[in-house]
C-alpha cells in the first residue's frame, strides 16, 4: 500500500482538471465532485496510516530530471509524520470541501473555487510525502499558487488582488532562501534525498559553518511559509480570501508546512546549534508578537490570523528547543482547534454578513451549534486543562525549559496569557453580551457547515490524549520510534509547568471575562493611558509601512534608476550609433557628387593605404 | 661622374621640371608646352635604355601627334581660358596626402628590389630585333592593335560628328 | 659600362606618375586631365623599357609592350578629345566639375 | 532519404502555390499559409522519429569548389539532439504563430504569408546548418523577411522599429562574416564538426586567434540574444511588430543566439569560453537583473513581456557561464521554455489587444469577468514565466542555478533576486490586467474563440508536459550535451 501512496494526491488532482475543464457545465454537482475525490483520498489516508503503524515505513521514487550523470528522482515516502500529516491535510481539507458547500453556494464560480481546492489538497498532499527536497520544493511553491490563486479569489477586490500578489511574493523571498539552501546542500551531499542528506549530516560530512548557513536558509523558506516574523505580513492580509480557504490554507494545512519543513529537516537543524537558536529565537519573538497584535484587532479573522501566527511560532519555538514531538504535536491540535476556529468565525460571518467584531454580539443564544464549538475551540488554542491544546502546548513549554531557553520559556508563558485574553475577548464580543448587528436576521447555518465544524470541536477536545504524561506517549514513541536520526527524549516534567500554564490560561480568561463581559475594567483602559503603545500595536508595529517606505520604495527607486540608464544611457548609446551609420551614410551619399576625379579620389586614397597597409606588415595581414 | 650618370640626371630633372611645371602653370597652352619637355627628355632616356626604336616612336607619337591633338583640342574649346581656382582645396589635401604615402611605400618597396645584370644586345640592329618580334611572336596583338586604331579613328570622327546632324534637327 | 642602377629608372617613373595622377585628380581642364593621363602612360612606358635593359629576364619584349601601350594611348587621346568636342558642344564647358551627369 | 534537405525547403511548396493565388481570395491564403507550415511540422515529426543520437541524418554534397579543392565549401546539413529540439519548436510555433496571423493580419495576407514562409526556411536551415557558410546563409534569410514583416505590418512605430532591428542584426552578422571568413582563412575548413577538432587540439590555431574570435561570437550572438546593452532593438521589435511576429521573434529568432553561443561559443572554442566563464556571467547577471527591474516599471503590457524576454535570457547566459553539465542543460531548457512561454504570453496580449485595442497598463484591468478564459491562460502564463514548478520554466531556471551555484555561489546568490523580481513584475502586470476593478468596458469583448484557444492550449500542453516530466526532453539533449562537455574538458 505505501507504494502506492502516490494515488492519494492524485484524485484531488483529478477532481482539479475536471472542474476545470467541466466545471462550467455541472454547476452545483461540482462540490460533491470535490467532496468525493477528496473523501477517497481521506480514506486512503487514514489506510495508510495503519499500514505504516503495522509495517513501518515505505515509499516508491522514479527517476524525473536527469542531467549527465546526476538524477534527481520524484517518489513517495511514508514515514510517521508523513503519514500524520496526510491525514491531518486530507482531513481538514475533506471538511473544508463540505463546508464550502453550505458557504459557497450561492457564488457562481463554484465550479472555479472547487478546482482550486483541489489543486491545493493535491500540491498540500504530495508536499507531505515527499522522498526529497526538490519535491518538496515543487509542491511547496505549488500550495503558494493554490494559496495565492485562492486568496484572489474575488478576483474583482482591489484587496483582494493586493493580497494575493503580497501572498505570493512575500512567501517566494522564502522560497528563495529554500532554495539556496537546497542546492548548496545538494553541492555538499550530492543528493537531495533526506535519507542520504541525513547520513551526510550524521557523518559529520558538510562543514559546521556551511551547515549553519545552509539550515538558516532552509529555515528562511519556512518563515515565509508559516508567516513567522519578518515575513508575516501577508498572512493576515490573506484573510481576504474565502473564509473555507482561511480555514484549510492559512490555519491548518499550509502554513503548519513550514514547520513540517523543520521537523522534516530536524537532523539537519539538530546538527547545527546556531541554526536552533535562530529557529528557537525566532518563533518565540513571533509567538509574542503577534500575540499583542491580535489583542486589538476588530476584524474577527485578523485576529485568528494572527493568533495562527503566533501560534506557529510556538511550534517552531519548540523545534527549535529540540522539542520535535512537543511541535509536530501541537501541529496537529492547532490543526483541528485552529480550522475549528476559522470555519465558526465562518458561520458568524455567512450569518452577519460582516467581519467587525464591534458589530457583532449575542449570537450565543441565535447560533446554537456554532457558539459551543468557537468556546471549544477558544477553550482549546488557550490551553485550558483536558482540551487538546493544553498537553500540547504543556509538551512545548517542557521542551523549552528543558532545553535550558529559560527566556523562552517565560515569552512562551506570556504568549499563552495573550492568547487566552485575545481568544476570550472574541468569543465574549462575539457572542456575549448584546446583539449589535444591524439589519438581516441571523440565523444557524445549514448541516453541510455545522457537521464538520462538530467533527473538528471533538477532535480538538480529545486528539490531545494521544500524548500525555498521564495516558503514555503515543505519538511521540511513534513519531520517533523507527527513526535511525531522530533523538526522542520525553520529559517527564515537573508538575508546576502544568500548573503554572493552567494558572496563565485561566488568568487570561479571566481578565477578558472581566474586560469584555462584566465591563469590570475600561475597555478602553490601553487606549486612554497607552496611547502611543496603542496606535503602534493596532497598526502592527507598523510593519507593513516599514516595508512599504524601504523595500517597495527601495525596488521602485531602482527600477527608475534601471529606466534612467536606459533613456539616458543606453538609448544615447543607440543613438549614438544610428548617428555614426547615418553620417556615414551621408557621407558615403555626398562623395556620390557625380564627378569622376571625387570617384577617382576616393578609389585611388583607398588604394593607396591598402598597399602601404599591405608593405607595411611585410606582405601578410 | 660618369657621362652617362650625368646624362641621366640632366634627363631626369629635365622630365620632373616639365611635371612640375605643368602643375604649377596657369595657362592651358602653357602646360600642355611644358609637358613636350617632358616626353622629350623621357624619349632621351630611352636611347640611354637602348630603345631607339621607341625613342622615336616617343618623339613622333607624344611629342607631335598627341601634343598636337591636345592643342587642337584647346582651340577648338575655349584656349583663352585659365586656372580658375585651385579647385576643392580639401580635396587636393588629401589626394596630395594619398599620394605621398603612395610615393614613400613605393619608393620603400623599390628601394628593396635588386636585379641581376643588364642585357648587352638590345642595341644593336634594334629596329630589326623589335620588327621581327612584332611579327612573329606578337602578330596576333599587333593585329589587333590596327583594329584598336582602326575602331579608335571611326569611333572619333563619329563622336565629333553625330552632335552636328542632332543640333542641325533641333534647329 | 657603368650602369645607372634599374632603381633610379623605376624612382623616376614613380615621380612622372605620382605627378600624372595629382594631375589627373585635381585639374580642372578636361585637356589637361586627359594629357596627365598621358604622362601617367609614359611613366609606365620608362618601367617598361628599363625593365626590357635591366630586368631579371632582359629581352626585346619590353620595348614591345612600351610600342602596344603608345598606341593605345595614342587611340585614347583621339577618342577623349572626340569625346571632349561632342561634350563641349552640348555643354560650352571643358571644366570637369561642371560635368555631372553621373549623379543622376 | 535526405530528410533535412526537405524539412528545410519545404516551406517553398507553400511559396510556389501561394504565389499563383490570387491576393483577394483571403479564406484560400490564409487556409493555404497555414497548410504550409503545418507541412514542416509533420517532416519535423518524422526527422524527430528517425533521430538516433545525431549522425545517421547528417548529410554532405559537395556545393562550391575552386581551386583544385583548396576552396572547398560543401551543403552540409545534420542535427543533434539540441537543434533537433529547436527545429521542432520552430515548427511548432511558426504553425501557431501562422494561424494567428492568418486572423490578425488584415491587409497583404498574401505577401504576410509568403515572407513568413521564406523566413520559416531560414529558421529550419540555421538549426540544421552543419558549416558556418551555410549558417550564416540561413541566418541572413532570416533578417530579410524579419525587416519587411516588421516594418509592414507593424504598430505605430513600426518603421523604426524595422530599421532598428536591421542595423542591429546587421552589425551582428557583419561581425559573424568577419569572423568566419578569418576562421575559413586559417583553418581552410567551415565545417563544424572539424572545427571542433581542429579547435580543441590547442595547437593548430594560435591561442590569441581563438580568444579573439570567441569575443566576436560574443557580440554576434549577444546582439541576438540580446545581452544588455544591445537590447534596446528588441524591445522596439516587441511593442512595434505584430504580434504573430514578435511570437516567432521571441520564441524561436532569439534563441540562434543562444543556439549559437552553445553551439559554436562552447562547442568549438570550449577552452577559451572557459575563461570569459565570469565575465559571462557576470552580463548575465546584470541581464537577469536590469530586464526585471525595468519590466517591474512598464506602462505597457508588451514592453513588460519584452523586457522579461531581456531577463530570462539572462538565465541562459548564466546557465552556459556555470560550465557545467547542469548549467549547461539549464540553458538548453531555459532556450526551449523561454520560446514557448513567449509564445504563448504574447499570443494572449494579441488577444487582448484586438478586443480592447490597447495594451496600456493604465486602462486595462478586471479582464478576468470578460474574458475568464483568456485571464486564465495568461495567469498561467505568467505563473509558467515566473518558474513555477510543474511548468518548464522551473526546470530549466532550477538547473541553471544548480550549475551556477557550484562554480559562482556568490554570483548565483545575487542571481536569486533576479527570481523574487521575476514574480514581482509578471504578477504586476498580470493581475493589473486580469484581476481588480474593471477600468474601462470595453464593448463587444469576448473570450477566446476556439481558433485561438487550440493555440494557446497546445502551448501550454507542452510548457507542463516539460515542467511535470522533463526527461521527456533529456534523453534526445543527452548526445549533444556530452559532446558539448567534452569541448570543455568536462
Amino acid at each position: 500500500m505505501l507504494e502506492n501512496a502516490w494515488l492519494i494526491p492524485l484524485f484531488p488532482l483529478l477532481s482539479f482538471i475536471l472542474l476545470i475543464f467541466f466545471g462550467k457545465q455541472w454547476r452545483e454537482k461540482c462540490s460533491y465532485v470535490g467532496i468525493g475525490f477528496t473523501g477517497i483520498s481521506f480514506v486512503l489516508s487514514v489506510i495508510v496510516l495503519f499500514t505504516q503503524m503495522a509495517n513501518g515505513s515505505g515509499g516508491a521514487e522514479a527517476a524525473w530530471l536527469t542531467i549527465g550523470s546526476i538524477e534527481f528522482r520524484f517518489g513517495v515516502i511514508v514515514n510517521p509524520l508523513n503519514a500524520l500529516m496526510l491525514v491531518i491535510v486530507s482531513l481538514v481539507s475533506f471538511l473544508v470541501h463540505i463546508y464550502s458547500k453550505g458557504y459557497m453556494h450561492d457564488d457562481t464560480r463554484m465550479a472555479t473555487f472547487y478546482s482550486y481546492l483541489g489543486l491545493f489538497t493535491f500540491a498540500m498532499l504530495a508536499l507531505v510525502i515527499s522522498p526529497n527536497l526538490l519535491q518538496l520544493y515543487i509542491f511547496w511553491e505549488l500550495v503558494g499558487v493554490g494559496s495565492f490563486l485562492l486568496i484572489g479569489f474575488y478576483f474583482y477586490k482591489e484587496e483582494a488582488k493586493a493580497a494575493a500578489k503580497r501572498a505570493f511574493i512575500m512567501t517566494r523571498i522564502g522560497d528563495i532562501g529554500l532554495l539556496i539552501g537546497m542546492i548548496l546542500l545538494f553541492w555538499q551531499v550530492g543528493s537531495l534525498e533526506f535519507n542520504e542528506i541525513f547520513t551526510a549530516v550524521r557523518d559529520g560530512s558538510v562543514a559546521e559553518g556551511l551547515l549553519t548557513l545552509i539550515a538558516i536558509l532552509i529555515f528562511i523558506g519556512a518563515v515565509g511559509k508559516s508567516g513567522q516574523f519578518p515575513l508575516h505580513t501577508w498572512l493576515p492580509d490573506a484573510m481576504e480570501g474565502p473564509t473555507p480557504v482561511s480555514a484549510l490554507i492559512h490555519a491548518a494545512t499550509m502554513v503548519a508546512a513550514g514547520v513540517y519543513l523543520v521537523a522534516t529537516l530536524f537532523p539537519v537543524f539538530e546538527a547545527s546549534p546556531a541554526a536552533m537558536t535562530v529557529v528557537a529565537v525566532t518563533g518565540g519573538f513571533t509567538a509574542i508578537f503577534a500575540a499583542t497584535i491580535g489583542l486589538v484587532q476588530k476584524d474577527i479573522k485578523r485576529v485568528l490570523a494572527y493568533s495562527t501566527v503566533s501560534q506557529l511560532g510556538y511550534m517552531m519555538m519548540a523545534l527549535g528547543a529540540a522539542g520535535y514531538v512537543a511541535g509536530v504535536f501541537h501541529l496537529m491540535t492547532h490543526a483541528f482547534f485552529k480550522a475549528l476556529l476559522f470555519l465558526a468565525a465562518g458561520s458568524v460571518i455567512h450569518a452577519v454578513h460582516t467581519q467587525n467584531i464591534e458589530k457583532m454580539g449575542g449570537l450565543w443564544k441565535k447560533m446554537h451549534i456554532t457558539g459551543p464549538v468557537f468556546l471549544i475551540g477558544a477553550l482549546a488554542i488557550s490551553g485550558v486543562p483536558l482540551f487538546s491544546g493544553f498537553f500540547s502546548k504543556d509538551e512545548i513549554l517542557l521542551a523549552t525549559w528543558y532545553d535550558g531557553r529559560y527566556g523562552l520559556f517565560i515569552l512562551g508563558l506570556i504568549a499563552a496569557f495573550f492568547t487566552a485574553i485575545y481568544m476570550f475577548r472574541l468569543f465574549f464580543m462575539v457572542f456575549a453580551g448584546e446583539s449589535r448587528t444591524t439589519g438581516t436576521k441571523v440565523h444557524e447555518s445549514p448541516r453541510s457547515m455545522t457537521y464538520p465544524m462538530i467533527t473538528l470541536a471533538i477532535l480538538a477536545i480529545f486528539s490531545g490524549y494521544i500524548n500525555t504524561p498521564w495516558f503514555g506517549t503515543f505519538l511521540g514513541d511513534w513519531l520517533v520510534g523507527d527513526s535511525e536520526f531522530l533523538p526522542f527524549e520525553h520529559h517527564e516534567g515537573p508538575i508546576w509547568v502544568m500548573l503554572a500554564a493552567s494558572l496563565v490560561a485561566f488568568a487570561g480568561i479571566g481578565l477578558a471575562y472581566l474586560i469584555y463581559y462584566k465591563k469590570a475594567l475600561q475597555r478602553d483602559f490601553l487606549t486612554s493611558h497607552m496611547p502611543n503603545t496603542y496606535t503602534l500595536v493596532f497598526n502592527k508595529y507598523f510593519i507593513d509601512e516599514f516595508y512599504q517606505y524601504t523595500i517597495e520604495y527601495g525596488v521602485r527607486a531602482v527600477s527608475y534608476l534601471g529606466s534612467f540608464i536606459e533613456k539616458y544611457i543606453v538609448e544615447v548609446i543607440v543613438a549614438a550609433v544610428t548617428g555614426v551609420v547615418k553620417s556615414v551614410g551621408s557621407l558615403g551619399s555626398r562623395l556620390q557628387s557625380g564627378q569622376v576625379q571625387t570617384y577617382g579620389a576616393v578609389a585611388f586614397v583607398g588604394l593607396a593605404i591598402l598597399v602601404f597597409l599591405v608593405v607595411w606588415t611585410g606582405g601578410y595581414l | 661622374m660618369s657621362g652617362e650618370l650625368f646624362a641621366f640626371l640632366v634627363l631626369a630633372l629635365l622630365a620632373i621640371l616639365g611635371g612640375i611645371l605643368m602643375l604649377n602653370l596657369t595657362k592651358v597652352i602653357h602646360m600642355l608646352l611644358s609637358l613636350v619637355l617632358t616626353f622629350l627628355a623621357i624619349a632621351g632616356l630611352y636611347v640611354m635604355l637602348s630603345a631607339e626604336f621607341v625613342a622615336i616612336a616617343q618623339v613622333l607619337i607624344y611629342s607631335g601627334a598627341v601634343t598636337i591633338i591636345m592643342i587642337f583640342g584647346i582651340m577648338l574649346t575655349r584656349h583663352n581660358d585659365e586656372q580658375k581656382t585651385r579647385g576643392n582645396l580639401t580635396r587636393n589635401i588629401i589626394v596630395g596626402a594619398g599620394i605621398v604615402l603612395f610615393f614613400f611605400t613605393m619608393y620603400f618597396s623599390i628601394n628593396q628590389v635588386s636585379f641581376g645584370d643588364q642585357a648587352t644586345s638590345l642595341h644593336v640592329e634594334n629596329t630589326k630585333q623589335i620588327g621581327v618580334e612584332l611579327y612573329s611572336k606578337y602578330v596576333i596583338p599587333f593585329e589587333l592593335m590596327s583594329v584598336v586604331l582602326l575602331v579608335a579613328l571611326v569611333g572619333a570622327i563619329i563622336l565629333a560628328k553625330r552632335d552636328d546632324e542632332e543640333e542641325a534637327e533641333h534647329k | 659600362m657603368s650602369a645607372i642602377p634599374v632603381n633610379a629608372y623605376l624612382l623616376l617613373a614613380l615621380v612622372l606618375f605620382c605627378i600624372g595622377l595629382f594631375g589627373a585628380l585635381t585639374k580642372k581642364n578636361t585637356v589637361i586631365v586627359l594629357i596627365s593621363i598621358e604622362l601617367m602612360l609614359n611613366a609606365v612606358n620608362i618601367n617598361l623599357v628599363a625593365f626590357s635593359k635591366y630586368g631579371i629576364n632582359p629581352g626585346i619584349t619590353g620595348q614591345i609592350f612600351s610600342l602596344f601601350t603608345i598606341t593605345v594611348a595614342a587611340a585614347e587621346a583621339a577618342v577623349g578629345l572626340a569625346i571632349l568636342i561632342a561634350l563641349y558642344r552640348n555643354r560650352s564647358t571643358v571644366q570637369i566639375d561642371e560635368m555631372n551627369t553621373m549623379k543622376h | 532519404m535526405d530528410w533535412l534537405t526537405i524539412l528545410v525547403f519545404s516551406p517553398l511548396i507553400g511559396i510556389l502555390i501561394l504565389s499563383i493565388q490570387q491576393a483577394e481570395q483571403k479564406v484560400t491564403i490564409s487556409l493555404t499559409g497555414i497548410l504550409a507550415t503545418v507541412l514542416p511540422l509533420l517532416l519535423s515529426l518524422v526527422v524527430y522519429a528517425q533521430f538516433h543520437g545525431g549522425g545517421d541524418l547528417a548529410i554532405s554534397h559537395q556545393w562550391i569548389s575552386f581551386g583544385n579543392g583548396i576552396f572547398q565549401i560543401d551543403y552540409e546539413l545534420g542535427v543533434d539532439g539540441f537543434s533537433l529540439l529547436l527545429l521542432l519548436l520552430t515548427t511548432i510555433v511558426s504553425t501557431l504563430s501562422a494561424s494567428v496571423a492568418a486572423a490578425q493580419i488584415k491587409q497583404g495576407l498574401k505577401a504576410y504569408f509568403l515572407w513568413f514562409l521564406i523566413l520559416e526556411i531560414g529558421m529550419l536551415g540555421v538549426f540544421t546548418a552543419e558549416n558556418l557558410i551555410l549558417f550564416f546563409i540561413f541566418f541572413e534569410i532570416t533578417l530579410v523577411p524579419m525587416f519587411f514583416l516588421i516594418g509592414r505590418w507593424g504598430f505605430v512605430e513600426r518603421e523604426k522599429a524595422a530599421y532598428s532591428f536591421l542595423i542591429y542584426n546587421g552589425l551582428g552578422s557583419a561581425v559573424l562574416l568577419i569572423l568566419f571568413a578569418a576562421i575559413f582563412a586559417k583553418t581552410g575548413t567551415t565545417n563544424i564538426e572539424e572545427l571542433k577538432t581542429i579547435m580543441g587540439s590547442g595547437n593548430a590555431v594560435s591561442e590569441e586567434f581563438r580568444f579573439g574570435s570567441l569575443l566576436a561570437l560574443l557580440i554576434a550572438f549577444g546582439v541576438k540574444l540580446p545581452i544588455v546593452p544591445l537590447h534596446t532593438w528588441m524591445v522596439r521589435v516587441h511593442v512595434h511588430a505584430p504580434i504573430a511576429v514578435v511570437m516567432i521573434h521571441a520564441g524561436i529568432l532569439l534563441k540562434i543566439g543562444a543556439y549559437g553561443l552553445i553551439n559554436f561559443g562552447i562547442g568549438i572554442f570550449g577552452d577559451q569560453f572557459v575563461k570569459v566563464a565570469p565575465f559571462i556571467a557576470v552580463l548575465g547577471l546584470i541581464n537577469l537583473l536590469y530586464g526585471a527591474f525595468l519590466a517591474f516599471v512598464q506602462n505597457e503590457l508588451k514592453s513588460v513581456f519584452a523586457y522579461s524576454s531581456v531577463s530570462h535570457m539572462g538565465i541562459v547566459l548564466l546557465g552556459v557561464a556555470a560550465m557545467n553539465e547542469a548549467g549547461i542543460q539549464g540553458a538548453i531548457f531555459q532556450t526551449l521554455s523561454h520560446g514557448l512561454i513567449a509564445a504563448l504570453l504574447f499570443l494572449l496580449v494579441g488577444v487582448i489587444y484586438e478586443r480592447t485595442h490597447t495594451t496600456k497598463l493604465r486602462s486595462l484591468g478586471g479582464l478576468a469577468k470578460g474574458m475568464p478564459l483568456a485571464a486564465g491562460f495568461l495567469l498561467a502564463a505568467g505563473l509558467a514565466s515566473l518558474g513555477l514548478p510543474g511548468m518548464s520554466g522551473f526546470v530549466s531556471e532550477f538547473m541553471a542555478f544548480l550549475g551556477l551555484f557550484e562554480s559562482m555561489p556568490w554570483l548565483a546568490a545575487i542571481g536569486t533576486i533576479g527570481i523574487i523580481m521575476t514574480a514581482v513584475y509578471i504578477l504586476r502586470a498580470v493581475l493589473g490586467v486580469t484581476y481588480g476593478k474593471t477600468v474601462k468596458s470595453f464593448a463587444g469583448m469576448y473570450d477566446l474563440t476556439r481558433r485561438e484557444m487550440i493555440p494557446a492550449a497546445a502551448l501550454l500542453a507542452l510548457i507542463v508536459l516539460i515542467g511535470v516530466y522533463p526527461n521527456f526532453i533529456t534523453h534526445t539533449l543527452q548526445y549533444a550535451l556530452e559532446s558539448i562537455m567534452l569541448g570543455i574538458g568536462g
